[in-house]
């Protein structure tokens, strides 16, 4: 497959290579096929992409500015530059999909948004593109999850979106799409399933990416003034269901640059999954010898998922990206680090592809002199009650 | 026979067809349950391969299957208890795509048929999904039974109904399985148009909770499958010769049925020929 | 006083009309002098200029976006018009503040910046600043308000910062204050004390509206855009000590939109207090017959300080900026009125601004039709916690 | 006679000055402590006014002002008390500028002139500030010290130094008050500057924690303003008479201190006739 293939649209069937397709009951493909189409039209409507261009830019604060990490690319020794979706409404990457999708819903009539969410950032940046359109919002949680992030849990209650706790299975974030999906078969008259990654049936994998597709052509812009080669030799960035990844890939992928996935070691699909459906898509999936999926295991709430987009399946067969793995404790200590050195609270999960770098830099990995752009998904301040420790 | 020609001949019959649901390895001798399932007149079983994720299932059928995953079963464990089963009836699997995609289709398909499961059906491989395992499932003599919805479009029911394998298993409504629910004319309206697309047996499956229930569904079909109404019994501790008794009290209520007004019988198919060549037994154990 | 001489430079002795001044023991006055020297010369640089202008953009996320309140709007039979400082890094305008004084202390060669917090937003600006340019922070904390604000105490201590916990007297911001005063007077040689608000000896005050002034001056553009009439009819932003209104009516002073700050009931210095001088400044302070400091009480941290930016105090006496005042209820009530309208959650400081405007449009105090420029001085997540009940 | 007169009479003498502090209010008879002060040979007594937020305070007069002040302490309660006090060496007045200005400079002065008092000093009213202040002390006839620090440029310190009444109030430390610390060669250098300046008395405050301090800093002005080390024994429970026994213990140590071999006396500059018209006594009660 040529490299200008990879990132296009993957057609009626939603495959990327192997991967992908639309593994739901019956009773859901219609509203698949109906969404599907919907999205086609609108994203081939100048009015539709105006509206969320404009929406995004004077509601959700893009562009987000690409900050030179100076004192940190000082100590090592390469040039650091971080696109800053942390400064996005919300606090991440996730305002992007969730106007995308909730323009889309209106469009469609639906009255009523449906959202799983893991750490919560998903379901606040739901919760808030409902309020912005009148729309009305459910959103599943597992009974862990709501114990672990209360805050995010009120956020959504103040915006008005109804918070469903999950009590099944392990209570978690998968737990949460499987109970999202049973739920939109439901409702699938007057609800659209806002789905938080580029994971699920076709069309969302595909189309998640194409409304997160602005982190990755904002970047390249914006190297293309800051970098003297114009692309930076890295493009970075963590891997959760992979939509921050996605979204900034799509924008590099046509370029020189190595695209680098990093996800939590106890959440690795893409390194020891193994092809597997789940949630209405076939990717690599985390799961035991007898099939049954693992739950994952992060400090990154929003790296806790066994799955991983099946985009980034494809593209790491083919080798166009790779991807790796840092543990916990790599993180914590970026996260500080960054902080220190640039007064920047990044997101665990955000943390991960700086570990990622960190590492690479010190080791030689990534050679002294090289340029990195590196997707800073989130805000860490959600994120500051799990640092027990400073390191 | 394969379970396509058992079922149609038990229903050319005369009979309304009762399929109960088990799922595999829930407690220790659940293949008591099966037998106690065809004892009450069952005309198929519907075995469960329980999956961590069953996105089609409600409370009861996860809870089911969070403790069959619980107590060990596996795939090769379940279908190792059913190889030694010997029963009147067909046996058919219902499980999720990733346990059936593990190795292969193909592999999944051949252990079925090694332990003399007659049949499977995938609630989350649509008709988009479903053609390398429909291929694998034939080659192996298997009927792959697909799925219809209230939600499925004219176009949709004709090429279900076309490719569906064993029977056609109608969803009485748009929701996950579970107790509960009445009859809509949408649930006769989807009953009428798969009966007028095919003459393969159509079940009725979610929310058959009851004897009066499975009798006004089959009232617009060929029978029902029924499962959650089940489990919630075993998982609430009711042992095998009772749920034996609660399936037999099902089965007189579709065997005493009163001919149901709003279901005007429609004139049968005539049988297809296109699957005759591949009738044959299936070796056992 | 002609109108055009309102909010400009207050020469070498700081005042504005009777407030202002330099109330500070000998000790300080060397180092104010020399801060004043530094700033005018740093102020008349255009290279310094630029390192802030850069700074703000490439790393503050520069310009905020001035969001069309559409929802509420329609609700209120006005048109209301965001200016979204919560979208600035950190999460206040208070990051405009601090790059600025961090940038002069570097200048002149200081180590450490010294700070007050109450709420910790301040507190977290000042130890991001430092950060970013490698500078040291010390960041005095009323014992009280480390209590209740844990969180921000985190991020400071994650981001570098030291924490100082005070106390003396009632244990809160006016007392940090105080302390940070005390303390600095002892190391006035390697400390840069940075203030958070417009307040402290001259030429504090006014040197902080200048780094905040880059609010008002940016919605004057956007509202230039955005409105027929060009300017709003009102302008309107809440005051602690008064920065953010401070920094929003300088872009608006010299236009003929009415100006309105609005005070927390429980600590309304424009509206109940009397002249005085605290923490180096002559203004309006709440205070008991006898004289003594009086504690404000508000439901937003930030707008807990008993006196109000000298040059509040001389707008007031003029009539060219009024202030207001709202309560407890009418705030939380705000906030979660724009949660749910405009999915945005703004701070509980912030929603002062807000609920007045929605008072005045209910009652027609602001007459229907009436366009109205809003500051959103900073996000509302920090204050979850303390929203007990959803009205 | 003024509080310059007084101490300037008393430092010609040949006594190194010494001026103990209490702040007004601290307790029930408070009063009773400025009379032991007195009788234990202080020259002056400094009575502070308790502020809410006494910014150049350390942690020992912070809390006396707060135990002050909890206990009902007012500026007129406090004035009160002292016009009906009656002792044989001037009294002056500290406090920080919201109390002063709560009216006006001058009603403050007019107050503080009709308690008897002999003078004021206010930390937070700088050179640039202390304007009004200083016409309004002067309309009645109080002296205004102003403070010297460390941190003063020459020009700053000459204009202190000239601008000063009753005495220059000279800091030991770029700090605030409070018990602790040593002599550095700046403090030395900023004695010896002041007294280059003005015949004016020049005191050393804060951190005279003790009498062996005291002496030395004695060494480098003409005396002393002893203030935390009282209140926290005074805080610490210590009653009137004790508190004299300590100001006594300083006297002595004042009184027989060694010659300071880094001392060099300077000239004494002609005392200055500006405010010789002022001179006279002032009411009482
Ligand atoms: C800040 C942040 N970054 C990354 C992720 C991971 O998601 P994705 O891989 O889809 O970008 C999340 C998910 O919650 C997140 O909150
Ligand atoms: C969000 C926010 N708004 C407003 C204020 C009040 O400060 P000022 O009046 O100086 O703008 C604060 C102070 O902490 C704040 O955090």
């Amino acid at each position: 497959m040529s490299e200008h293939a990879l990132m296009s649209d993957p057609g009626t069937t939603g495959r990327f290579g192997d991967y992908g397709g639309r593994y739901v009951p019956e009773s859901l493909i219609p509203a698949c096929h109906e969404i599907e189409a919907a999205f086609r039209d609108a994203w081939a409507d100048p009015g539709f992409r105006d509206r969320l261009t404009t929406t995004l830019t004077v509601y959700a604060g893009r562009p987000t500015p690409l900050t030179p990490a100076r004192r940190l690319s000082r100590e090592l020794g390469i040039t650091l530059l971080l696109k800053r979706e942390d400064l996005a409404h919300t606090g991440s990457h996730k305002i992007n999909n969730v106007v995308g999708q909730a323009l889309l819903a209106e469009r469609m009539g639906r009255r009523r948004l449906l959202a799983e969410t893991g750490a919560g950032q998903h379901g606040v940046a739901t919760a808030t593109a409902a309020a912005l359109l009148g729309l009305e919002a459910t959103v599943f949680m597992g009974e862990r999850d709501i114990e672990r992030q209360e805050l995010n849990v009120r956020r959504m209650n103040v915006l008005g979106a109804e918070v469903v706790p999950v009590t099944t299975g392990s209570r978690t974030l998968k737990d949460a799409c499987n109970e999202a999906m049973r739920h939109w078969v439901a409702s699938v008259d007057d609800s659209y399933y806002c789905v938080g990654s580029v994971m699920g049936p076709h069309p969302y994998p595909w189309m998640v990416r194409e409304f997160q597709r602005v982190i990755g052509e904002e970047a390249r812009v914006q190297c293309g003034a800051e970098l003297p080669a114009g692309v930076p030799d890295y493009v970075v960035a963590c891997v959760g269901g992979g939509s921050n990844a996605a979204g900034t890939f799509a924008g590099f992928v046509g370029t020189t640059a190595r695209l680098v996935g990093v996800e939590a070691e106890g959440g690795a699909a893409a390194t020891s999954g193994r092809a597997g459906v789940l949630h209405g898509y076939r990717s690599l999936v985390l799961q035991d010898e007898h099939g049954q999926v693992r739950e994952a295991h992060s400090i990154a709430a929003g790296l806790d998922y066994p799955g991983i987009g099946p985009e980034h399946a494809h593209l790491r067969d083919g080798g166009r990206a790779r991807y790796a793995t840092v543990t916990d404790d790599e993180v914590v200590r970026a996260l500080v680090r960054l902080a220190r050195t640039e007064g920047i609270l990044a997101a665990l999960e955000s943390s991960h592809a700086l570990a990622w770098v960190i590492r690479a830099a010190e080791t030689g990995a990534v050679a002294p002199g090289s340029t990195v752009m590196l997707t800073l998904s989130g805000r860490g301040d959600k994120d500051i009650a799990a640092i027990k420790e400073l390191p | 026979m394969t379970l396509e020609e058992f079922l149609i001949a038990r229903r050319d019959a005369g009979r309304s067809l009762l399929v109960p649901y088990v799922t595999g390895g829930i407690r220790p001798g659940w293949t008591d349950v099966v037998r106690a399932y065809v004892d009450a007149g069952a005309d198929a079983v519907e075995v469960g391969f329980p999956f961590s994720d069953p996105m089609l299932d409600g409370v009861t059928i996860q809870e089911a299957s969070d403790r069959a995953i619980a107590g060990g079963a596996t795939v090769a464990g379940i279908l190792a208890e059913l190889a030694a089963l010997d029963v009147a009836v067909p046996l058919f699997a219902m499980t999720y795509s990733n346990l059936v995609f593990q190795r292969s289709g193909a592999a999944f398909c051949a252990a079925l048929r090694a332990s003399g499961l007659r049949g499977l059906i995938v609630p989350d491989s649509p008709l988009e999904e479903v053609g390398e395992l429909a291929g694998a499932a034939a080659a192996e003599g298997l009927d792959l039974a697909l799925m219809a919805a209230p939600s499925s479009s004219p176009a949709r029911l004709r090429e279900i109904a076309g490719r569906s394998r064993g029977f056609v298993y109608a969803v009485t409504r748009m929701g996950t399985t579970g107790e509960g629910g009445g009859t809509s004319p949408a649930v006769a309206r989807l009953g009428r148009d798969l009966k007028g697309l095919t003459d393969r047996p159509v079940l009725f499956g979610f929310g058959v909770s009851d004897p009066a229930r499975a009798a006004e569904l089959a009232g617009h079909a060929d029978g029902v499958v029924v499962a959650s109404a089940l489990m919630r019994r075993l998982l609430d501790g009711t042992g095998p010769r009772e749920l034996g008794e609660y399936v037999a009290s099902i089965r007189r209520a579709l065997d005493h049925r009163e001919p149901d007004e709003q279901y005007a019988p429609l004139p049968r198919h005539r049988r297809r020929p296109d699957r005759q060549d591949q009738v044959g037994p299936l070796p056992r154990g």
